[in-house]
C-alpha cells in the first residue's frame, strides 16, 4: 500500500463515516460538525489530486462560508441541546433501500465501463493557469460562467434579503 | 490510477457519499439537516469531477473549473435556502420538513 | 460587435444594474413609480431582440446564438413580458410595495438564466444557467413572506432542485468522466450508449425532467404553484418549463443524438406517465392554481409527444407549442391572477356564474382552456395536432392513440371550469369588477395569440426554418 | 290508338282536393268541403266510367284479348338501370273495373256523409282524409308496377289509420286505429321482403314484364330457393302476406272488427268495398305469376277458405251490427281469396279468377250498402247493438228495403247480384277441390243465417222503446242508398266473363245449376232458421248458445286472436324485448360509459396519496424514479 | 371569390352583427336575417351545382378551391362539393333556419345562444365542404364543443351530466379520427415525397392492405360514435334530451349526419379494401342500432328519449347502407340522411315547441293535444308518418332505396340483416302511433292544457320550412335521388374492384 493509498483511504474512511454520521446524528449540531469533517477531509482529497487551490477554495468557501451559514441558521432556529427525533421506520426503510439499489447500480455500472488507463499528471496545478484561465474568453477559458455566477450570487443575495427581511410595521 | 489510487476508488468513494447524502436527504426530519445533506450530496459530485479531471482529463482544467462553479452555486443555494427556512421558522417557530404537508392531493 | 451576439443577455443585464441602481436612489414611498419604467424597458428589450442580429459564437464555444436560440428567447421574452404585465396589479398590494423591484431583478436574473441556458454551448454554462434560472424563482415562489403556503412551497422548490440539480451534475460528472469534455459539440462524438453513459443521461434527465415536470419527477410541482403567488405560478408553468423543454430539445437533438434510440423509449415511457398522471391528478382539484399545475404536467407529456418524432417537424412542433403554450397558460393563469387578487378567490367553485358577472374573463379563460384542451379554432388544436403528428411519423400511433383518450380526460377537466363559469349558478358570484389595464393588455395579447397563431400560418414555417431533427 | 293519359286525372283530382280540403278547408264552411270534395270525386267518377266504355267496349279489345296499356308513365325514383319506380297508370280489365267499383263507392260515401257527419267537429278534415283515401286506392288500383303498388297500399294505409281514428277523443277508436296501421304494416313488412325477393331475382318492378308469360318471372322463373322451396315461391308467399293484412285474412284480420270505431262512410268505403279487397286485387294482378307457383295458390285458396269459415262463425255470435258486417265482410273476401286460389289460367279454367273479381265488383255494391244502411240505423237509434234495436221497418222503410235487398244479395239469392258471383266461386271450387268446396258451401248458408238474423233483429223483432222516435234518413243519405242498391240488385247480370278473365281472353259462361240449386237451398235453409230465431223475440238462440256452451263463448270472443295478439304484444314485445332493451341500454351500454368515468375518477382518488404534501416522499419518488430507469435502461432494454 | 366560402363567412358575418345587437330582439332578427340568407346562398349552391351538372361540367367536385395552408406539412385549406356535399349544404341550411325559429323565445342570455348555435352551423358547413382532412377534422371539432355549452346553459333536465357525456364521447370519437387520419397522412404517399390530407388525393393511393385494416376501425368507429353506432350511442339519449329545441334539432338534424357523412367520405372512401374486410362486423353492429334503437324506443315515456332512440335506429340505418357498397344502398345511405336530417329536426322543434306549451316530455302525462294546439299536433303526426316511412315523405324514399340497395347482396348473410333492419319499419310504427294516440288523441287531461295556445307564427314558420322540406323530397325524389347518384361516381369506381 502506497502512501497515497493509505491518505486516501483514510480520508475516504473519514469521510464516508462522518458522511453517515452527519446524516444519523440526532444533535444537529453535531451533524454540522461531522459535515465540516467530511469537507474537510474532501479538501485533503483534492490535496492529494494535487490541487491546492482548489482545496483552499473547499476549505474556505465549503467548511468555511457554508457550514458557518449554517451553524448560524442553526443557532438561530433550534436549541443546541434538542434532541432530533428520529423518523420512523416507514421512511427509514424505503429510503434505505433506495439508496443502497441506486449505489449498488452506480457502484456496478462504474466498474463494468472501462476507463481509459492513462496515469493522470501529477504536476501541481498553477495558481496563474487556474487565473488566467478564468478570465480567457477563449477554448477552456471562464471568463463568462465567472459572470454569470456573478449574476446568480447577486441574485440569491438580493432573494435571501427579501425573504430574511424584517416586516416593517 | 492516480499514483497507487485507482480512480474506481474515487467513483466508489463519491458514489457512497452521494447515495449517504440521498439517504439524508429522504429520512432527515429537519430542513437544514436536509441542507446537510444535499451539501453531501453536492460534494461527492465534486470529488467525481476533479477525480476525472486529474485522472482522466488532465489536459484541461474542466472539471475542477466545474467543482469550483459547483461549490458557489452551492453557496447561493444554501442561502436562499437558509433564508426561507429562517421565514418559515419565523412563521411557526418549526422547521419540521413533515409538518410542511399543508398542500397535497 | 461580437457583442451583438450576446445581446439579449447584455441587455437583460443591463436593464437589470439599472433597475437595481433605480431601486437604491429610490425613495421608499415611491417605489411603486419604478414598475412603468421597468415595463417599458423590459418591453423595449423585448422588441429590440425581434431586431435581426449576428449569430455565431463566443468564448471559445461556451456560448452559442444561433437564429433557433434567438427565437426561443424572443418567444419566452414574450412570455415574461405578458407574465410583467400581468403582475402589476399583484404588485401593487400594499403587502408587497417594499419588493416591487425585488421582483423584477430576480425575475429578470431568471430570465437571464434561461437565456444563458438556451444559449449554452457546455454543460458548464448549461447548469449555471440552470441554476440561475432557479434559484431566485424558489426565493419568489416564497415571495408571499407573510403566507405560510408560500414559503412553504419556496421550501420545497428549493430543495428539490437541490436534490435534482445534485443528481443531474452526477449524471454530467458521469458524461464528463467517460467523455472527457464538456463541451456539446465534443460531447457528440463520444457518446457511444455504454451503461455508464445510459445511467448518467438518466439522471440527467431526472434532472431535466424536474424542471419540466415529468412524472416522476413531478410531485414538487403542484404543491409549489398552488403555494407560489400566481404570478410565479404562471411563470413557473410557462416560462420556465417552456425553456427547460426547448434547451432539452436540443441537447437531446444534438448532444444525444447518438443515442436517440434509447432516449426515445425513455421519454415514450415517461410520456404516457406524464400525461396520464397529470390527467388523473387534475381531474380532482378544485384549486384552480393545483389543477393548472396539473393541467400543465400533463402538458408536458404531450410535448414530449413532438420530442419523440425527433424529426424537424417534432423540433419546429415543441417550439410552437411551447409558443402556444405560453398563452394558453397565461391566458388561463392571468385570469386567475387577476381574480385571486381582487377577490382572494382560488377555488372552481368560486368560479361559479363568473360569466354572468365577468362575461370577458370567462370568455377568455374559456378560450385559454380549449386551447390547453386542444380545441379548435384556438392555436392549441394546432398545437396538439401536429405534436400528434410528429410521434405518428415514426409509426407509434399506440401512443398517439394513449394521448389523444388522454386529451378526453384533459377535455373533462377542463369543461369542468368551463362549466363552473358558464352553467353554473350561484348565490354570491364573484362580483363584476374592472381588471387593471395592465391585465387586460396582457390578456388581450394572450387571447390574440390564441387566435391568431393557429389560423395565422406563417408562424408555424418561420419556425420551421430554424429547426431541424435527427436523420 | 285511343290517348289514356287523361287518366291520371282520375288520379290526381282526389290528391288535389286532397290539398284543396287540407290546407284550405278550415277557411271555409264545412259543408263546402262536403260539396267540393263530392264534385271533384264526381269528375272522376265520370272520367273512370268514360274510361270503362273506352276500353271495354272500344278500343281495349282486340281481337277478343284485352290488351294491357300504359295509360301514363312517369320516373319517379330510380334505384338501379333496373329497378325504378314509375308512377303511371295501367290500364287492364281489372284495374279498370276497380276505378268504376272505386270511384263509385267512394262517390256514394262522399254523397252519404255530408248528411251522416253534418254538424260534426272536423268535417273539412273528414274529406281531406277522404280525398287522400280515394287518390290512394285509385293510385293502387292503377299501378304500373308493384312498388307503385306498394307506395299507394302505404297511403291507403295510413288514410285508413287516419279515418278509423277520426274520432280521436274515443280511446276505442284511437286504439283501433293504432291497430289497423300496425297489424297491416307488419304484413306490409312481408309485402316488402316480397317484393324486394321477387325484385331482385326478376330485375324488374314492372307489372307488364313481370307477369308476361315470357318474362323473368315465368319465362325464365329464378333458379334460386331457400329452405326447400323457390324464391319465387317466398316472394309470393310474402306478397301475399301483405294481402292478406289488407285484406283482413286469419290471422291478420284482427285490426278489421275494430277498424269499425270509424264513421261508417269509412267503414263502407274503405273496410268492406275498397281497400279491403286490395289483397284480392293484388293477388289477382300478379296472378300469372302465381299459377306458377302451386304452393302459394294452395295457401291463398286455404287461407281464403279458414278465413270466411272463421269469420262467418263468429259473426253469428256478435251483437254490434257493424261487427257482424266487418266479419261478413271478411267472410266475403276469404271468398274471394279462395277463388283465386282454386283457379286456373286461361278460358274456363280460369273460372275462379273471374268469379272472384266477379264478386268482389257484386260485394263492392251491396257490402257498401249495407254500411251505408247500418250507417242509416245507427243514425236513427244511436247505438251499434243489435238487442238495442228492434221493429225498425216502420219508421225507416227506405232503408229497410234497400238492406233487405243488400242482405238478399249476400246471402245469394237470385236474381240478386250476389248469387251469380257467388255461384261462379263455388263452381270453380267444386272442380278444384271437394273440401274447399264443402267449406264455401256452409259458409254460403251461414252468411244467410248471420246476415238475415241481423235483417230480423233490427227491422222486425221486439219493438224497443226508443227516446226519440227513429226518423228515416236525409236525402243525402238515401240517394246513395237507392243507387247502391240498384246495384247490388243488377250488377249480376253484367257478364263478367266478357270483361274480366285470367288471360284476359274472353270466354263463355254457363250456370252450373247443379251446384247452383243447391247453394240457394242452403242460403233460403239459412234464412229459414233466422226467421225462426229471430222474426219474433225468442229463447232459441239462447238454448242453442247455452248447448254450444265452450263453443259459443269461443265464437263469441272471437277465438281469442285478440287475446293472443295483446299477449304477443305486450307481454312478449313490451314486457320481454323492449323493457330489457331499456334496461340494457341504460344499465349495460351506458353504465359502461359511466364505468369508464367511474374507474377513471377512482384510479385518480386511489393515487392521490402520492402527492402527499411530504417533500421527503417526493423525493424518495424522484430518486426511485431515476434508479428505476436507470436499472430498466441499462439492463432490461435492449 | 368561392361561393362556398360565403358559407363559412356568413356565419362569422351573423355573428360579428350580433356582437352588436342591442336587445334580444335585435339577437333574433339578426340571426334569423343571416340564416336566411345561408338559406338563399345554400339554394342558389344547389341550383348553380345542377346547372353546372347540366351543362356538362364533370369535375369530381365543383366550385373546388385549393389554398395551401400549412406548406410544411401540405395541409391545405381546400374546399369543394359534389352532389354529396351539396345535398348535405341544403339540409344544414334547412335545419338552422328552422331552429333559429324554434328558439325564437329563448330568453336566457341569447347574444351567446345565437351566437353558438351560428358557431356551430358553421363548424358544419366547414365539415360538409372540406376535402382535406384537416380541415374537416378542425370544422368536425368547431361542430361539437358548442354542443357542450348549448346543452349546458340552455338545456333542461340533467344537462350538466348530459352536456359532459356527449362531449366527451363525440370528442372521443374524434380522438380515434385524429389517429386514422394521422395513419391515411403517413401512407399517402408511399412513393415517398410530400405526404398529403387532401381526400381526393389520398384516394388515388392504394394503400396496403394491413394498413388499411389497422386504421380502418379508428375512423369508422371514430366517426360512428357521432353516427351513434352501437354500442356508442348512448350519448344520443340523454343529450338530446337535456339539449334546448334548436339543439336538438342541430344535433340529431346535422351534426349525426357528419358521422355518416365521415364514415363514407373518408372511412369507406379512402379505405375501401378493409371496408370490404371489416364490413362484416361493422354490419352486425349497425343491424343491431336499427333494431334496437327501434326496440328501445318502444319503452321509454320521454318524448326526447323516444326521438333519441328513433334516431338511433334510423341512423344506424344510415351506416348500414354505407357498409352495403354499392350505388342503390349509398344513395339511401345519403338520402336517409337527409330525411332523418329534416324530419328529426321536425320531431324536436315540434317537441320543444309542445314542451314549452305543457311543461312536461312525458306522453303520458298528455292527452289530447290535438284539441288545443291542432297546427303542431298535425305537425307532429306528419312528422311521425314521415319517420316511420310513409310514403310522400322523404323517409319512405330514403328507406326504399336502402332496403332495395341492400337486397342486391344475394347471401343469407345479408338478407338477414336486411330483413331485420326493414323490420324496424314496423316497430317503428309501434312507437310512433302510441305516442300520437297517447300524447294527441283522446281526451284532454288536465285542465291547463285547455288554455294552450296553438303555434306563433315563429313556431309556423321552422315547422313550415321542415314539413315542406320532407314533403318536397317524398314527392319528387327523383332530381336528389340523381344528384345523389352522381356524386356516388368516384365511391363506386373505387369500391368495385374490392368487390366479390
Amino acid at each position: 500500500m502506497t502512501s497515497n493509498q493509505f491518505m486516501f483511504l483514510l480520508f475516504s474512511a473519514v469521510i464516508v463515516i462522518f458522511s453517515i454520521l452527519t446524516v444519523t446524528s440526532r444533535r444537529i449540531l453535531r451533524a454540522a460538525t461531522f459535515l465540516l469533517f467530511v469537507l474537510v477531509s474532501t479538501a485533503g482529497l483534492y490535496f492529494l489530486l494535487k490541487y491546492n487551490f482548489l482545496a483552499a477554495i473547499q476549505l474556505t468557501l465549503y467548511a468555511g462560508g457554508i457550514v458557518v451559514l449554517i451553524i448560524f441558521s442553526i443557532l438561530l432556529t433550534s436549541h443546541i441541546a434538542e434532541k432530533l427525533p428520529t423518523a420512523s421506520l416507514m421512511k427509514k426503510w424505503p429510503a434505505a433501500m433506495v439508496a443502497l439499489v441506486g449505489a449498488a447500480l452506480c457502484i456496478v455500472v462504474i466498474l463494468q465501463y472501462n476507463f481509459p488507463g492513462s496515469v493522470g499528471s501529477t504536476e501541481l496545478v498553477n495558481v496563474t493557469d487556474i487565473g488566467e484561465n478564468l478570465i480567457s474568453y477563449g477554448r477552456h477559458g471562464y471568463a463568462l460562467p465567472f459572470e454569470v455566477i456573478s449574476v446568480l450570487l447577486l441574485a440569491a443575495m438580493i432573494g435571501a434579503i427579501v425573504l430574511a427581511k424584517k416586516r416593517k410595521d | 490510477m492516480f499514483e497507487g489510487v485507482p480512480l474506481s476508488w474515487f467513483l466508489i468513494l463519491s458514489t457512497v457519499m452521494f447515495f449517504v447524502g440521498v439517504y439524508g436527504f429522504l429520512v432527515r426530519k429537519n430542513l437544514i439537516t436536509m441542507l446537510m445533506s444535499i451539501e453531501l450530496i453536492l460534494n461527492s459530485v465534486c470529488i467525481n469531477f476533479v477525480a476525472f479531471n486529474k485522472i482522466l482529463f488532465p489536459e484541461h482544467m474542466e472539471g475542477m473549473f466545474f467543482t469550483i462553479f459547483i461549490i458557489a452555486v452551492a453557496a447561493a443555494e444554501a442561502s436562499v435556502a437558509i433564508a426561507i427556512i429562517i421565514n418559515i421558522y419565523r412563521r411557526i417557530v418549526n422547521i419540521d420538513v413533515e409538518k410542511m404537508d399543508e398542500m397535497k392531493y | 460587435m461580437l457583442m451583438l451576439i450576446m445581446r439579449h443577455e447584455l441587455l437583460l443585464v443591463l436593464i437589470t444594474v439599472i433597475l437595481l441602481l433605480v431601486e437604491i436612489f429610490l425613495p421608499a414611498d415611491r417605489k411603486r413609480k419604478i414598475i412603468l419604467p421597468a415595463l417599458i424597458l423590459f418591453g423595449a428589450v423585448m422588441i429590440l431582440g425581434f431586431i435581426p442580429g449576428p449569430t455565431g459564437s463566443l468564448f471559445g464555444g461556451m456560448y452559442v446564438t444561433t437564429p433557433l436560440t434567438l427565437m426561443m428567447k424572443n418567444i419566452i421574452t414574450i412570455g415574461v413580458f405578458i407574465v410583467f404585465l400581468q403582475s402589476v396589479d399583484w404588485l401593487k398590494k400594499e403587502e408587497n410595495k417594499e419588493k416591487i423591484s425585488e421582483y423584477f431583478l430576480l425575475l429578470l436574473s431568471t430570465l437571464i438564466g434561461m437565456e444563458y441556458m438556451l444559449s449554452s454551448g457546455d454543460f458548464l454554462m448549461f447548469y449555471l444557467g440552470l441554476e440561475l434560472a432557479t434559484i431566485p424563482l424558489a426565493a419568489l415562489a416564497a415571495f408571499e413572506r407573510f403566507k405560510e403556503k408560500s414559503a412553504e412551497a419556496g421550501v420545497k422548490l428549493i430543495f428539490i432542485s437541490a436534490l435534482s440539480s445534485g443528481i443531474l451534475l452526477y449524471g454530467l460528472s458521469m458524461i464528463y468522466g467517460t467523455v472527457g469534455t464538456l463541451y456539446f459539440d465534443e460531447v457528440v462524438n463520444g457518446i457511444n450508449g455504454a451503461p455508464l453513459q445510459i445511467l448518467a443521461f438518466i439522471f440527467f434527465f431526472a434532472g431535466m425532467a424536474f424542471k419540466i415536470s415529468i412524472v416522476p419527477f413531478h410531485l414538487w410541482t403542484a404543491d409549489v404553484y398552488e403555494g407560489a403567488p400566481v404570478n410565479i405560478t404562471s411563470y413557473l408553468s410557462v416560462i420556465s418549463k417552456g425553456a427547460a423543454v426547448m434547451i432539452f430539445t436540443i441537447l437531446l437533438f444534438t448532444v444525444f443524438s447518438k443515442i436517440t434510440i434509447m432516449w426515445k423509449d425513455v421519454i415514450y415511457v415517461t410520456s404516457i406517465l406524464t400525461m396520464t398522471i397529470g390527467n388523473l391528478f387534475a381531474l380532482r382539484q378544485q384549486n384552480l392554481k393545483r389543477f393548472l399545475a396539473f393541467s400543465s404536467i400533463a402538458q408536458a407529456g404531450f410535448i414530449f409527444l413532438g420530442i419523440i418524432g425527433q424529426s424537424q417537424l417534432g423540433m419546429t412542433t415543441v417550439i410552437y407549442f411551447v409558443l402556444v403554450y405560453i398563452f394558453s397558460n397565461l391566458g388561463a393563469f392571468g385570469v386567475v391572477a387577476v381574480i385571486s387578487n381582487r377577490t382572494g378567490k382560488e377555488n372552481i367553485d368560486d368560479y361559479d356564474g363568473l360569466y354572468r358577472t365577468n362575461p370577458k374573463l370567462s370568455l377568455t379563460m374559456m378560450l385559454a382552456l380549449f386551447s390547453l384542451a386542444g380545441i379548435p379554432p384556438v392555436a392549441g388544436f394546432f398545437g396538439k395536432f401536429f405534436l400528434f403528428t410528429a410521434a405518428a411519423q415514426q409509426g407509434l400511433y399506440i401512443l398517439v392513440l394513449i394521448a389523444v383518450l388522454n386529451t378526453i380526460i384533459a377535455l373533462y377537466y377542463y369543461l369542468l371550469v368551463v362549466k363552473a363559469m358558464f352553467l353554473n349558478r350561484s348565490d354570491k358570484p364573484i362580483e363584476y369588477f374592472k381588471s387593471d389595464g395592465y391585465s387586460r393588455l396582457g390578456l388581450a395579447i394572450c387571447v390574440a395569440g390564441l387566435v391568431i397563431i393557429g389560423i395565422y400560418s406563417p408562424v408555424y414555417e418561420f419556425i420551421n426554418q430554424f429547426t431541424f431533427g435527427i436523420y | 290508338m285511343f290517348d289514356f293519359s287523361y287518366t291520371i286525372w282520375i288520379v290526381l283530382i282526389p290528391f288535389f282536393l286532397f290539398i284543396l280540403i287540407g290546407f284550405l278547408g278550415n277557411k271555409f264552411k264545412p259543408a263546402v268541403s262536403g260539396i267540393v270534395g263530392s264534385a271533384g270525386l264526381f269528375i272522376s267518377w265520370i272520367l273512370s266510367i268514360y274510361t270503362a266504355y273506352k276500353y271495354f267496349f272500344v278500343v281495349g279489345r282486340v281481337d277478343d284479348v284485352y290488351q294491357q296499356i300504359i295509360g301514363y308513365n312517369t320516373l319517379w325514383l330510380r334505384f338501379t338501370d333496373t329497378l325504378h319506380i314509375d308512377m303511371g297508370v295501367f290500364i287492364d280489365p281489372i284495374s279498370v273495373m276497380m276505378l268504376i267499383v272505386v270511384t263509385t263507392v267512394s262517390l256514394m260515401a262522399h254523397i252519404y256523409s255530408t248528411g251522416y257527419l253534418k254538424g260534426e267537429k272536423g268535417f273539412e278534415r273528414y274529406y281531406a282524409f277522404l280525398s287522400l283515401f280515394t287518390f290512394a286506392m285509385l293510385g293502387l288500383v292503377v299501378a304500373t308496377n308493384i312498388f307503385q303498388m306498394y307506395i299507394f297500399w302505404e297511403l291507403v294505409g295510413v288514410s285508413s289509420y287516419l279515418l278509423i281514428g277520426f274520432y280521436y277523443t274515443r280511446d276505442t277508436a284511437v286504439a283501433a286505429s293504432k291497430k289497423a296501421f300496425i297489424v297491416t304494416r307488419f304484413a306490409d313488412l312481408g309485402f316488402l321482403i316480397g317484393i324486394l325477393l321477387l325484385s331482385y331475382y326478376c330485375g324488374t318492378f314492372d307489372f307488364l314484364t313481370l307477369t308476361s308469360p315470357t318474362g323473368p318471372a315465368i319465362g325464365t322463373p329464378p333458379a334460386a330457393t331457400f329452405i326447400g322451396m323457390s324464391v319465387l315461391t317466398w316472394a309470393m308467399i310474402l306478397i301475399f302476406m301483405g294481402g292478406a293484412g289488407k285484406s283482413a285474412m286469419f290471422p291478420l284480420h284482427i285490426w278489421l272488427p275494430d277498424a269499425m270505431e270509424g264513421p261508417t262512410p269509412v267503414s263502407a268505403l274503405i273496410h268492406a268495398a275498397t281497400m279491403v279487397v286490395a289483397g284480392v286485387y293484388l293477388v289477382a294482378r300478379l296472378f300469372p305469376i302465381y299459377i306458377t307457383v302451386p304452393i302459394a295458390l294452395q295457401l291463398v285458396a286455404w287461407v281464403g277458405a279458414f278465413s270466411s269459415l272463421f269469420a262467418a262463425i263468429i259473426a253469428c255470435t256478435q251483437y254490434d251490427i257493424k261487427r257482424v258486417l266487418a266479419y261478413s265482410t271478411m267472410s266475403q273476401i276469404g271468398y274471394m281469396m279462395c277463388a283465386l286460389g282454386v283457379s286456373g289460367m286461361g278460358g274456363h279454367e280460369g273460372l275462379g279468377y273471374m268469379a272472384s273479381m266477379f264478386h268482389l265488383f257484386t260485394h263492392a255494391f251491396f257490402k257498401a250498402l249495407l254500411f251505408l244502411c247500418a250507417g242509416a240505423i245507427i243514425h236513427a237509434v244511436h247505438s251499434n247493438y243489435l238487442h238495442e234495436m228492434g221493429g225498425l221497418r216502420k219508421y225507416l222503410p227506405i232503408t229497410h228495403i234497400t238492406f233487405l235487398i243488400a242482405c238478399l244479395a249476400i246471402a245469394g239469392i237470385p236474381p240478386f247480384s250476389g248469387f251469380f258471383s257467388k255461384d261462379e266461386i263455388l263452381v270453380a271450387a267444386y272442380h278444384h277441390d271437394t273440401a274447399l268446396f264443402l267449406i264455401e258451401y256452409v259458409v254460403a248458408g251461414l252468411t244467410a243465417f248471420y246476415m238475415f238474423r241481423l235483417y230480423f233483429g233490427i227491422f222486425w223483432g221486439k219493438k224497443q222503446d226508443y227516446h226519440h222516435a227513429p226518423h228515416e234518413a236525409p236525402k243525402s243519405m238515401t240517394i246513395p242508398l237507392i243507387f247502391l242498391a240498384f246495384g247490388a240488385m243488377f250488377a249480376g247480370f253484367i257478364p263478367f266473363s266478357h270483361l274480366v278473365t285470367s288471360d284476359r281472353h274472353i270466354f263463355e259462361l254457363h250456370t252450373e245449376w247443379i251446384i247452383a240449386i243447391p247453394s240457394i237451398v242452403i242460403a233460403l235453409v239459412g234464412i229459414g232458421v233466422a226467421w225462426v230465431m229471430y222474426l219474433k223475440p225468442t229463447g232459441i238462440p239462447g238454448k242453442i248458445a247455452h248447448a254450444l256452451h265452450g263453443f259459443y263463448r269461443a265464437a263469441y270472443h272471437k277465438f281469442y286472436v285478440d287475446e293472443l295478439y295483446l299477449f304477443i304484444t305486450q307481454k312478449i314485445i313490451f314486457d320481454h324485448i323492449s323493457k330489457p332493451i331499456a334496461w340494457f341500454d341504460r344499465h349495460i351500454v351506458d353504465g359502461s360509459m359511466n364505468g369508464i368515468s367511474y374507474v377513471t375518477n377512482q384510479a385518480s382518488d386511489r393515487i392521490k396519496g402520492f402527492q402527499s404534501g411530504q417533500l421527503q416522499q417526493y423525493a424518495l419518488v424522484f430518486v426511485s424514479g431515476a434508479v428505476i430507469l436507470a436499472l430498466v435502461f441499462i439492463y432490461l432494454w435492449t | 371569390m368561392n361561393i362556398l366560402l360565403l358559407l363559412i363567412i356568413i356565419p362569422i358575418l351573423t355573428i360579428i352583427g350580433i356582437l352588436f345587437t342591442r336587445d334580444n330582439k335585435q339577437v333574433r332578427v339578426v340571426s334569423a336575417i343571416g340564416m336566411t340568407f345561408q338559406l338563399i346562398t345554400s339554394a342558389i349552391i344547389i341550383l348553380w351545382f345542377l346547372a353546372e351538372r347540366h351543362a356538362g361540367n364533370t369535375a369530381e367536385f365543383l366550385f373546388a378551391s385549393n389554398y395551401v395552408w400549412y406548406e410544411t406539412l401540405n395541409i391545405h385549406f381546400y374546399i369543394g362539393v359534389d352532389g354529396i356535399s351539396v345535398a348535405m349544404i341544403g339540409l344544414t341550411s334547412m335545419v338552422i333556419f328552422a331552429g333559429i325559429f324554434a328558439s325564437w323565445d329563448v330568453d336566457d342570455l341569447p347574444r351567446e345562444f345565437f351566437t353558438s348555435l351560428i358557431l356551430l352551423s358553421s363548424g358544419v358547413f366547414g365539415f360538409f365542404i372540406s376535402l382535406d382532412l384537416f380541415t374537416m377534422f378542425l370544422f368536425y371539432e368547431v361542430a361539437v364543443i358548442p354542443m357542450y355549452l348549448l346543452i349546458g346553459i340552455w338545456g333542461t333536465g340533467p344537462r350538466h351530466y348530459s352536456a359532459m357525456k356527449l362531449t366527451l364521447m363525440l370528442m372521443g370519437g374524434s380522438a380515434l379520427i385524429l389517429v386514422g387520419m394521422l395513419g391515411l397522412y403517413f401512407n399517402s404517399n408511399p412513393a415517398g415525397g410530400p405526404l398529403t390530407f387532401e381526400i381526393p388525393e389520398i384516394a388515388k393511393v392504394n394503400i396496403p392492405l394491413n394498413t388499411q385494416l389497422f386504421f380502418f376501425p379508428f375512423l369508422f368507429i371514430g366517426f360512428g360514435v357521432l353516427g351513434a353506432l352501437f354500442p356508442f350511442h348512448t350519448w344520443s339519449p340523454d343529450g338530446h334530451a337535456s339539449a334546448p329545441t334548436a339543439v336538438s334539432m342541430l344535433h340529431a338534424g346535422v351534426l349525426m349526419k357528419l358521422g355518416g357523412y365521415g364514415c363514407y367520405r373518408v372511412a369507406v372512401f379512402l379505405l375501401p379494401a378493409a371496408a370490404h374486410e371489416l364490413a362484416w362486423i361493422f354490419l352486425i353492429l349497425t343491424t343491431i342500432s336499427v333494431i334496437y334503437g327501434a326496440l328501445g324506443a318502444i319503452w321509454q315515456k320521454d318524448l326526447k328519449y323516444i326521438n333519441a332512440y328513433s334516431s338511433v335506429s334510423h341512423c344506424g340505418l344510415v351506416l348500414f347502407a354505407i357498409l352495403m357498397f354499392n350505388e342503390t344502398a349509398m344513395n339511401g345511405a345519403i338520402m336517409q340522411m337527409i330525411s332523418h336530417g329534416i324530419m328529426t329536426a321536425l320531431f324536436f322543434a315540434l317537441i320543444g315547441m309542445i314542451y314549452g306549451r305543457t311543461h312536461t316530455r312525458y306522453i303520458n302525462e298528455m292527452s289530447g293535444l290535438m284539441k288545443v294546439m291542432p297546427f303542431l299536433a298535425v305537425a307532429y303526426v306528419i312528422a311521425g308518418l314521415a319517420s316511420l316511412g310513409l310514403p310522400g315523405f322523404s323517409g319512405f324514399v330514403a328507406e326504399m332505396t336502402i332496403f332495395v340497395g341492400a337486397f342486391q347482396h344475394a347471401d343469407t348473410f345479408h338478407r338477414v340483416a336486411t330483413i331485420i333492419a326493414a323490420s324496424s319499419i314496423v316497430v317503428t310504427a309501434v312507437y310512433i302511433l302510441r305516442v300520437v294516440a297517447m300524447m294527441l288523441y283522446g281526451k284532454i287531461n288536465k285542465e291547463e292544457y285547455e288554455l294552450i295556445t296553438d303555434a306563433k307564427w315563429y313556431d309556423r314558420m321552422s315547422v313550415g320550412t321542415l314539413i315542406f322540406g320532407i314533403t318536397a323530397i317524398g314527392i319528387a325524389p327523383l332530381w336528389l335521388s340523381n344528384m345523389i347518384t352522381n356524386g356516388l361516381g368516384p365511391m363506386i369506381e373505387k369500391l368495385l374492384p374490392g368487390m366479390n
